[in-house]
């Protein structure tokens, strides 16, 4: 089974994609962690910046499901304030 | 002014805080500020106010001094984290009042981007509260920012420690 | 302004402060607090700012509801406590500027009749020092404050805990 | 040896004798503990008021003494803030 998923990119990821979000193919059941590793392989200098990767909203680790209804977020160090 | 208990009570200390806007565009001036506090002082029974800004500095970097932040965030899930960050707040301390607003967009150096604003019967909940909330929003909330650099255009991304 | 470091240097940092007006005739306007705010826009780096503000609450006591406080103090001694309590707080924490004023004579209810604003390059400094004047001012500033009740006069000397 | 020392009043004790400041003739030497039972016995409802007293806009404790420039004043519990 395959989904659709919409990822967002946002500050010096979203620079690096050169997109604000795009939408995978992803097969279902798939984790964050093997979705990090589909990312770093699509966009290899992710793969040297500290990122966390929110799934509705809620930072998840790498352990947390995607589903097809997930909303997911690729997102660098915080900086409010 | 809903994020402002009228009357102190078990009923009402219960109620869920509706999610309120907390991004503005551009920095957040000292006139903002004083209108706040002006629409606080029908507010008898508060006794303490205890604000926090956050000012842009032109700090020094390699590649020259900073002249701006260039806020972003994940909106909609920071407006959640904002929402959560009040309502443990407000759980945690005996607070009246609590209202946080944060920029988005350009925030040139010497301008306020983050204004913290906790007031309550007695001082010593203000204070905790203020330092709590401004710590809670650096650490939990998707906002990101670019340290601009002269008039080259140069940019560092800033990450909160 | 004479109580901002212009350039933090182990020279300036060791001067002496001079001894500046505390006291204020009447209620402090959220008007003078934005207009403080405005006047450090210009110190590049200053990256946080808390602000305590004490306002008069409305409390309940025998004689009926507070409507006001009458401030009054032993001017000469207290200008040197706050001095005093200035150079402590210049010593104890990493402040860039402070700024304290209090009120004299009649602030009524739901007015401010304390401002406390300290600005420092990293946010701990500026929390630290916050609420450690405030409790110096409440515990060795001889002011003395008359609690009023309604319209027949009656009134009630305040004390601090 | 006698000396005239200006006595200040503040706040409630002010009310209860009446006066801002007057001053006193006294002995050299006199500690404010001397002090406080020369007020008393003068103004009986300040012994039942809670003060502190300052000499030379210093707070003093029973032993402090008050010589002929000393600036002395009696200051009742504190209401800053």
């Amino acid at each position: 089974m395959e989904m659709t998923i919409n990822i967002l990119y946002f500050g010096m990821l979203a620079e690096i994609t050169g997109l604000a979000s795009e939408t995978w193919l992803l097969k279902d059941g798939l984790t964050v962690g093997d979705l990090k590793q589909e990312i770093g392989d699509k966009y290899p200098l992710i793969r040297d910046k500290k990122f966390k990767v929110a799934v509705n909203q809620q930072i998840g680790d790498d352990g947390t499901k995607i589903s097809f209804q997930s909303e997911v977020a690729l997102l660098p160090p915080f900086a409010g304030g | 002014m809903d994020h402002c208990y009228w009357f102190r009570s078990k009923v009402i200390m219960d109620k869920i805080h509706k999610p309120k806007k907390v991004f503005v565009q551009g920095p957040i001036s000292p006139q903002f500020v004083a209108d706040s506090i002006a629409r606080h002082q029908s507010k008898v029974n508060i006794g303490a106010h205890a604000i926090f800004l956050g000012q842009i500095r032109a700090d020094e970097k390699e590649e020259g001094f900073v002249t701006g932040i260039e806020y972003s965030a994940y909106e909609e899930m920071a407006e959640q984290a904002f929402h959560a960050i009040r309502e443990d707040a407000f759980s945690k301390f005996d607070l009246t009042c609590m209202h946080i607003y944060h920029s988005l967009g350009l925030v040139p150096t010497g301008e306020i981007s983050l204004f913290v604003f906790v007031s309550s019967v007695h001082r010593r909940a203000a204070f905790e509260a203020s330092e709590y909330i401004v710590d809670e929003i650096k650490t939990k909330v998707p906002i990101f920012g670019k340290e601009l650099m002269g008039p080259a255009g140069e940019y560092v991304w800033k990450e909160n420690k």
